[in-house]
């Protein structure tokens, strides 16, 4: 099985008509997706990849049935783009967008969550489960069909871990890009469970960085929760404190969301911790020979 | 991450309704002796300088005045000072209040719970950091129904307060909520909310605004922060840039990928001297100026780390190989390379045109970088 | 229920944004040859009979004029009128457009979803009852999130608008939304919104505000409604008071109990002509107060039906008792009374004193008022 | 069994220290109800009818496991007392005060809906169970353990009912008293279910007034999801069109909401409509006695 999605997601591209829009949704229907419309107001009748183009959300889910939303919108719209998909009855939006201040992001978690929509990201390469359906922008070569269930704060880290898990020849289930803003729609502690109760994942990927508390609420979770295998790794253990490395949320901040506060966190709940992305591969490998040993 | 100096802080304050003491900014000494005479600013006074660092009281660049011309010389002092690598521009004048308790309020953002969280204390004057966590009184307040009456009287209880500095109070939590939303903070403090008799006065303001918001306040944009000039062009042209204390400059695309970089370097003993993540573009031209901006930072080698996702690897192999042609003689470095994911082979073939090998094994490549590196420092 | 009258809707609206004709209300002839002589409303133009009943434009309360002595008698005219039982005391002297469509939009509350209803139509000039279901657009809007780009949208294209004209609507709609929440209003309708070259102008403007949020809004509380001097009384004294066309008086606690009263009342042939719901009290006082106020209204015949909750039967029937005291004979009434809940024994003690019976059984006590007003009509 | 509280209902007084918090704090002790914990701002440390005072809900609950609150605040700070409530952990909140704004109550209901907590009211008499619990301000003499659930908008009419149902020796699992204002927490299709749920309810008693819909809306959830039998009564048959009679809900406007439009569609569903409240106890008799026969 997989995670989040399944061979019912059915997607609707929000800002289908702008340039990543079309690049992605193009990659997303290569990857086997169902593209099943588009949403850009103003370019209903239009096509983009053969992909049917409507003014509204609600118009797109009536004609087309699509119950995912990918959200490509530019930030000071995402909000907005984002209610629309709620009110219209989508169930899953992965929103794409960065730079979307966290203020509105607040609003719009908490009116996802109050109308039971999930989000994932936002600023997040979203949701990959090679053979099944991609939602987002991960490219995908990197992917391969296996047992690994992979969490992840970063974008293109993500890809490179990935990649090494598939050229292994392990495989993932599903891989999740959680968006490394200050809020997220999906935080590492709820995406856990997910993996946890999916038969096919065998073991657990979590990609952390330096900055927030999300990493150590992650080992809280596992401790208490998590039985499968865990390997991480948190990047940015070199990052002086007080500057912020690209992402928003990638900052340690006095002396809170250091990457030894997460790694010894992680470690004291059991997940194999990898000093390195290249050494990921390997520990999952050994943590996937013990387990079957069981 | 916008910081603003205390008074901008409490100019936004003062549009919220929060009770500040009566003072003014100025810029020379002139405009301080001018600030009395025009009594804007009641004699005695204190002079504090306008920067961004903390500790400025033990540091001295909090002063003292009881005579216009003990505050002219103060100022002339202050604004002459560089405080902690930091100019010192304006100096806030203001009166010198008769001070019964000091407190501390704050409103920020919890990740965790994905709420807004009011924090207050009866230790105010000190950084919140070094107060026991039993004396930190947290409320966290939903966005959708915003702080109310009991967070209010909850604040007043952890403050000791009642009657008509208890009123004052609530006021006071009211606009720092408000100004928390309305102008996309990250953070409002007043840290030392000060008694004065039966009125609460802000004695300072922090606020600091999210970047990313700055398209609702084109205002705060302009706002100088105490990034480094490079880093300053590098924000204007869209490019996260960070100056660090190495040698080693990472050209990378994602944070997490660009920190990745950074640790794999530190652990074959370099010292990445500028972080330079090209986040997701197919541009050439932005490639380009980031390779250029690079050069500007002077560094002894440079590693190029790109997984190709938004990002295509030819892109960033012409915008290189674009760049590289521009970079003038006194500014060339060592390049290693390694680019991967869409469109590889295509990248590849294009920077092995201009004399640029990719080293696939990331290993590999960090450790070849840091060689070329130690060669190269100047 | 506040009910407005359209130039108080305007004065709200403008608030907010909304574009509107030129003009201005006048209370008589002079005032409005005045508006013309400043320039305050161009002619040609139209004068409005402020009445809050509907159908003012049938009805003859709308007219037009071009010239100022044409208008000064106009307004003469209109303010001379009674329209549906209402006394005009102002008219709205306004511009008069060259109008090229006339649409619908208005928010309201929907009970069953519990959620604002945003309503729309390219039918607009007519009553929406009269408007067919698939020509009216709803869009339901979340307190929490508010007037989204997605219903602006949305209602540009029910009513065919795009460009200049578009832009224009979702302002309106914004100044629609914002009105709505801030000033607790039931209803915000405009009705025609009249589209005028590219812009928009809300012709009219019905706004009702809530009864209950007045404490907010204290403005309102003072205006006048369609309320019978009674009924005004009634109000002031916080009594639920509704005059009917019957002649028997309702005194009971609670609007399901008042109403299921009228309906039994009914049942027997009798006709309710005063409906006094108590509410909740346990102030004799204010139970003496309603009986006087229902004696003002001249009822054939009274009935009380109690069922003591928050009200105690004996706190009803002491201030019956002090009521029947102080009644002028001419206003005297023959009374049938039915106590029951809590106190009821010392409520039925109390009166059994005064020679008053309480009837346990309603279908009896129904009776016997209904032969008590038929035998004393006047 | 009982419906929406029972033996563990703990109850905190939400204005206590008020004339009819008071009054009713003893009513609901004398019932048997476990009143735990008063809140009046700036009361804490003394005592009503035995009842300790706190100054905040949190306090209360933190001290007596209190789960449900009954409100008493004056209107303007009805929403601020719910929040509090809600933020404090209650799961069921009665609101009795009287004349909040329908704008404060939609936050009030979306609030609490997305956080959990269920509202009963504003302008309500509230829940009693006799034998277990009451939370509000139903008269304690009108009640007797029974097998009907009562569900009405109205407030003295209910007790009138209620009491004619107990005096035909029949009796109560539970009676709600949901209020009439036009948005309340929990509507007749919200608290169907609860008495379809209730192994004791043998029958439901549904009051209804003139105004809005909420009866035609029952009745199309009867129709589809209730198997038990419904007697009901509408208050307002008489009632002339466009008079506010008493409640803001209660009006008849633009032909919307009228008692026969309500009564037509409830026989439509299968219920016994009564035409005035006296025939209520005679038509349960008659239902109850019909099904147990078969």
């Amino acid at each position: 099985m997989t995670v989040l999605v399944d061979r019912d997601t059915k997607v609707v591209v929000q800002g289908i008509t702008g340039h990543q829009g079309t690049v992605h949704t193009r990659q997303m229907q290569r990857f086997g997706t169902r593209v099943v419309a588009g949403v850009t107001p103003g370019k209903a009748g239009t096509q983009v990849e053969g992909v049917p183009v409507y003014d509204a959300v609600a118009d797109a889910v009536r004609a087309t049935g699509a119950n995912t939303s990918c959200i490509f919108v530019p930030a000071p719209f995402a909000r907005d783009a984002l209610f629309e998909a709620v009110d219209a009855g989508i169930r899953l939006a992965v929103v794409v967008t960065e730079h979307i201040p966290f203020h509105d992001m607040l609003s719009m978690y908490h009116y996802a969550l109050a109308r039971g929509t999930r989000i994932i990201g936002p600023n997040c390469p979203g949701i990959g489960a090679p053979g099944v359906a991609k939602v987002g922008i991960i490219p995908n070569v990197v992917f391969r069909p296996g047992p690994v269930g992979v969490i992840s704060r970063s974008g293109t880290l993500t890809y490179e871990i990935v990649s090494g898990i598939s050229e292994k020849g392990l495989g993932e289930t599903t891989c999740i890009g959680l968006g490394g803003d200050p809020v997220v729609g999906t935080s590492f502690v709820d995406a856990l469970p997910l993996f946890e109760a999916d038969p096919d994942t065998k073991l657990i990927v979590l990609v952390g960085e330096i900055g927030g508390t999300a990493e150590e609420d992650a080992a809280d979770y596992i401790r208490a929760y998590v039985h499968k295998p865990v390997v991480a790794y948190i990047a940015g253990a070199s990052a002086p404190p007080g500057k912020r490395m690209g992402h928003a949320g990638a900052i340690v901040l006095r002396g809170r969301g250091t990457a030894e506060s997460k790694q010894s966190a992680l470690r004291a709940a059991g997940v194999s911790v990898a000093r390195f992305p290249y050494e990921i591969p390997e520990l999952v490998a050994d943590r996937l020979r013990a387990a079957s040993h069981r | 991450m916008v910081k603003l100096a205390e008074w901008r802080g409490k100019e936004i304050y003062r549009r919220y309704g929060i009770p500040l003491p009566r003072g003014t900014v100025v810029r020379s000494p002139d405009e301080a002796a001018e600030a009395v005479r025009t009594k804007t600013v009641p004699l005695p006074c204190v002079a504090k300088a306008q920067v961004l660092a903390g500790g400025r009281g033990k540091g001295g660049a909090v002063r003292f005045a009881t005579t216009a011309d003990e505050l002219r010389s103060t100022v002339a002092d202050l604004l002459a000072l560089e405080f902690k690598g930091e100019k010192v521009r304006e100096v806030l004048v203001e009166e010198r209040l008769s001070i019964e308790q000091e407190f501390y309020v704050a409103i920020t953002l919890d990740r965790s719970r994905r709420l807004p969280v009011l924090i207050a204390s009866r230790q105010g004057g000190v950084e919140i950091e070094s107060v026991e966590e039993s004396a930190i009184d947290r409320q966290w307040v939903h966005p959708f129904t915003g702080l109310s009456g009991y967070h209010r009287r909850q604040v007043a209880r952890t403050l000791g307060l009642d009657g008509a500095p208890a009123r004052a109070l609530a006021g006071i939590l009211d606009g720092l909520w408000r100004a928390f939303v309305a102008e996309d903070a990250e953070l409002v403090e007043i840290n030392p909310l000060a008694r004065v008799g039966e009125s609460l006065v802000a004695l300072d303001a922090k606020v600091i605004i999210e970047d990313d918001a700055t398209f609702r306040h084109p205002q705060y944009a302009a706002i100088p922060d105490d990034r480094t000039p490079l880093e300053e062009v590098a924000r204007e042209k869209g490019i996260a840039f960070v100056q660090l204390d190495g040698n080693i400059g990472v050209i990378a695309n994602g944070a997490g990928l660009t920190m990745a970089t950074l640790d794999v370097l530190k652990e074959y003993g370099g010292a990445p001297g500028v972080f330079l993540d090209l986040g997701g573009t197919d541009d050439p031209k932005k490639v380009t100026e980031a390779f250029l901006l690079m050069a500007e930072a002077r560094p002894a080698a440079v590693f190029l780390n790109i997984f190709g996702g938004v990002t295509r690897c030819d892109t960033v192999a012409e915008g290189l190989v674009a760049a590289l042609a521009s970079v003038p003689s006194d500014r060339r470095f060592p390049l290693v390379a390694r680019i991967r994911g869409n469109n590889e082979a295509e990248g590849i073939a294009l920077l092995r045109q201009a004399g640029i090998a990719s080293i696939p094994d990331l290993r590999e490549a960090g450790r070849a970088v840091v060689a070329a590196a130690s060669g190269g420092r100047r």
